[in-house]
């Protein structure tokens, strides 16, 4: 990947200290990890633990309180509007327009990103996720499962670096979940992937980077190769019981 | 614990304080006079005979609803203040996002609206006095309806929120603009004709004067020391939260 | 009393209840405001108490 | 796919942007249709019940003294409706988070969904005024210039829908949505109203003064409008970023 505004073998994320406090709750208490291009991250942890806020931390929709995190270089606070075209996020909501066709909804994002070729590009990702043939269809008709699909084309509209996918698999049917599958593996080798999961064995499967979080912190955070599975599931289990808050 | 013992300290001065001004009111301040009322004989009274007409005797008539002044008054500009105090916390909540400013604004809000709503009640008791009836639609009293609108909108907007960071936003926020819009409304509905009482056109006489200090000191103390009071409950519930927490996990 | 005194007088007399409403309002609201308070202050002073001797139990365990 | 455009954004995107935004809610709305009628049903509704508070009134009385208030009136309960809709909108499949991931600047979505609410409250209030005119005010004669009407109209819109965009973005966010709209919205459209009524009553009755009562209306409106959307302006980006 060439990238002029970063150094060749930039880490895709750089996380350091990072905490966000409201009065005395600590949603993310100095979480700090690295994660290097191409790699895949799963965030592990129970309901109200920080993921979504570190998530939302790492795509600049809220300020950290204190440390500092970098994407490709460019930090989430002062860099905010670059960064912003470098990432781009799958969510469990589709953050798409009911009353607008699947490619309208397109076309729009492609102009908020300011995408150059978008008339081909749109075409392109819908030919991608196959739903070429209802691109005239209003997304409000659309299954969970093609609702999940056009998501990811929104997503990639922009050739974004890192994709951010929050809880993707909730909601969808098992067949939903294979054509998502196959989707991400085909795009697996282009992008950095950051997923929060609830679903541990999806997970697992999936990433080269694991990290469970509980109450804010790091409670274990590391590559696949040097995790043992059984203690892993282990400490997820114990994080489970207290980390709710 | 000693900030407590302040307050309290500061509430009881500020009680007596206004509890002199009432009394110098009624006592060593002029009687302010509101036009003239002629009798037709000539009577044996404190209030001074003006001249002797062919209809009668002219008696400057004393204005005793006018001693409401002394209390209401201050009130109206506490609140003013404490309003103030309210969206400059509000303010740098939003330059900072720490907490304590939220609580502050919304505990300077919460006096302000004790505040707006004695002056409410004082100012309506005033209108019924001086000019018979109980409301009018007149610059002073609409402009504080408005901002006592507002300033429940402000707390209707904090209850409806879960997230707590949200709430401190979006109430911060209404709390600015609302106290940019308050004195707007003063000014448009100035504009039109009034009859809101100018009180002192000849200027302040001493013995007026120092009861309406005491009282506006008075109320100010008393104000800061509801304010402070109010804070101290704030941060003691948040220690027994912690405290909870801690005992809990 | 002399009717014309009096109606004098009543212009001023008049006015007094109100304005003795409005102070003695304006006194019993504060008070009564500060009151509750005060008694929300006294119990979460207890509850404090409760909980540092919890505290203090769960220390000595 | 993966080559990355580096790409600030400049004054152009900004303005793409801004056109994308108007564009998307004014095609929504034309395809749904669902707040030009649900705010003109409304109006509709809001004469029959005026027509009802006026029945008493008698022949002595002549409808063009309260005109402009009860268009007014009508006027903000049905921008309220829109307001609420045009942020439901963006609201509902989470499309205000996507939009905050794109490279935009935070102004620009504060002034496209303003312009878009003033040009859905324009609209209704065209629609309106002519039937208002042909149920309440026949046989009466009009005082002032005709162009006064535009003019007041478009000083009005421009306040309730700068200062609306952004209570309605926070009240989309609560509970009870519409009935916390309402309570913030009326006290701080009180000055704003209170102007445009007096100058579209100086637009509607003529007479002597009237056109210095209906500019200096217009100063009010003028002065309201442009505090209040630029305070609007200044706090829209510590709603959205909450």
């Amino acid at each position: 990947m060439s990238e002029p505004t970063a150094p060749e073998n930039a880490l895709a994320v750089e996380v350091r200290g990072l905490t966000r406090t409201f009065g005395a709750r600590k949603a993310l208490d100095k979480v700090s990890f690295d994660l290097p291009q191409g790699a895949f991250l799963s965030i592990f942890g129970p309901n109200g633990a920080g993921k979504t806020t570190l998530v939302k931390v790492l795509t600049t929709l809220t300020a950290p309180s204190k440390g500092s995190a970098r994407i490709f270089g460019l930090d989430v606070v002062e860099d905010a509007v670059e960064l912003r075209e470098r990432i781009g996020l799958i969510s469990h909501n589709p953050l798409l327009y009911p009353d607008l066709s699947a490619e309208e909804n397109l076309r729009f994002f492609a102009e908020m990103y300011g995408v150059d070729d978008a008339a081909d590009r749109v075409r392109e990702l819908l030919t991608a996720v196959e739903l070429d043939h209802r691109r005239l269809d209003f997304v409000r008709t659309f299954s969970r499962g093609m609702l999940q699909r056009l998501s990811i084309a929104r997503s990639l509209l922009h050739r974004p670096d890192v994709l951010f996918l929050d809880e993707p698999y909730s909601g969808l049917d098992p067949h939903a979940v294979e054509i998502f599958d196959s989707l991400m593996a085909q795009i697996r080798s282009e992008h950095t992937f950051v997923m929060i999961s609830h679903d541990l064995a999806k997970g697992l499967e999936l990433c080269t980077h694991a990290l469970i979080l509980a109450r804010g912190k790091v409670v274990l955070s590391a590559p696949k190769a040097e995790i043992d599975e059984d203690e892993f599931t282990a400490t997820y289990r114990a994080t489970v019981g207290t980390g709710v808050s | 614990m000693k900030q407590l013992r302040v307050a309290l300290v500061m509430l009881v001065i500020g009680g007596l304080l206004t509890t002199v001004a009432f009394v110098m009111a009624f006592t060593t301040a002029e009687v302010q006079r509101f036009g003239t009322v002629t009798l037709s004989e000539r009577i044996d009274t404190a209030f001074p005979l003006q001249e002797v007409t062919a209809d009668g005797y002219r008696y400057e008539r004393p204005w005793f609803s006018q001693k409401i002044f002394y209390f209401h008054v201050p009130v109206a500009e506490a609140s003013f203040l404490v309003f103030g105090v309210a969206a400059f916390f509000a303010i740098r909540f939003l330059m900072t996002k720490r907490k304590e400013y939220d609580t502050k604004s919304r505990i300077a809000m919460e006096t302000a609206i004790v505040f707006v709503t004695l002056t409410m009640i004082t100012g309506i008791l005033w209108t019924r006095a001086a000019w018979g009836v109980w409301w009018e639609w007149e610059p002073r009293l609409t402009t504080y309806f408005i901002m006592t609108l507002m300033m429940i909108g402000y707390f209707v907007l904090r209850n409806s929120i879960e997230d707590e960071e949200r709430r401190a936003v979006y109430a911060s926020v209404f709390g600015i603009i609302a106290f940019i819009n308050a004195p707007i409304s003063f000014f448009i509905t100035r504009l039109i004709p009034s009859n809101h009482p100018v009180v002192f056109q000849s200027g302040f006489a001493t013995s007026n004067l120092v009861p309406f200090i005491l009282g506006q000191i008075g109320m100010l103390l008393v104000g800061y020391a509801i304010y402070s009071i109010r804070m101290n409950e704030e941060r003691l519930e948040e220690r027994v939260e912690i405290m909870k927490e801690a005992l809990e996990g | 009393m002399d009717p014309t005194n009096e109606e004098l007088y009543r212009l001023a007399i008049t006015d007094a209840p109100y304005v003795l409403a409005a102070y003695g309002i304006l006194w019993v609201a504060l008070m009564a405001y500060v009151g509750m308070v005060f008694r929300r202050l006294m119990r979460l002073e207890r509850e404090v108490q409760v909980l540092e001797e919890s505290m203090e139990r769960r220390a000595g365990e | 796919m993966a080559e990355t455009t580096a790409r600030r954004p400049g004054r152009g995107l900004s303005w793409r942007q801004f056109r994308a935004i108007l564009r998307k809610d004014i095609v929504m709305e034309l395809r749904t249709k669902e707040m030009i009628t649900s705010m003109g049903i409304y109006a509709l509704l809001t004469m029959v019940v005026y027509q009802i508070a006026l029945s008493q009134a008698g022949t002595a009385f002549d409808p063009r003294t309260i005109a402009a208030g009860l268009l007014w009136l009508a006027f903000v309960f049905t921008s309220m409706l829109g307001l609420n809709r045009s942020l439901v909108h963006e609201k509902d499949q989470g499309c205000l988070e996507a939009l905050l991931l794109s490279p935009v600047d935070r102004p620009v979505i504060f002034f496209a969904k303003a312009i878009g609410n003033m040009i859905f409250l324009l609209i209704v209030q065209v629609l309106t005024i002519p039937v208002f005119a042909f149920l309440f005010l026949q046989g009466s004669e009009y005082g002032g210039q005709l162009w006064m009407i535009p003019v007041a109209l478009l000083g009005g819109a421009v306040g309730i829908a700068g200062v609306g965009t952004l209570l309605a973005t926070m009240s989309v966010n609560t509970k009870g949505k519409d009935f916390v709209l309402a309570v913030l919205f009326i006290p701080l459209m009180y000055p704003l109203l209170l102007a445009c009524v007096s100058a579209t009553t100086a637009a509607v009755l003529g007479g002597d003064g009237h056109v210095q009562q209906f500019w200096s209306g217009m100063g009010l409106i003028a002065a309201y409008d442009a505090i209040m959307v630029l305070a609007a302006y200044a706090l829209y980006e510590f709603v959205l970023g909450a």
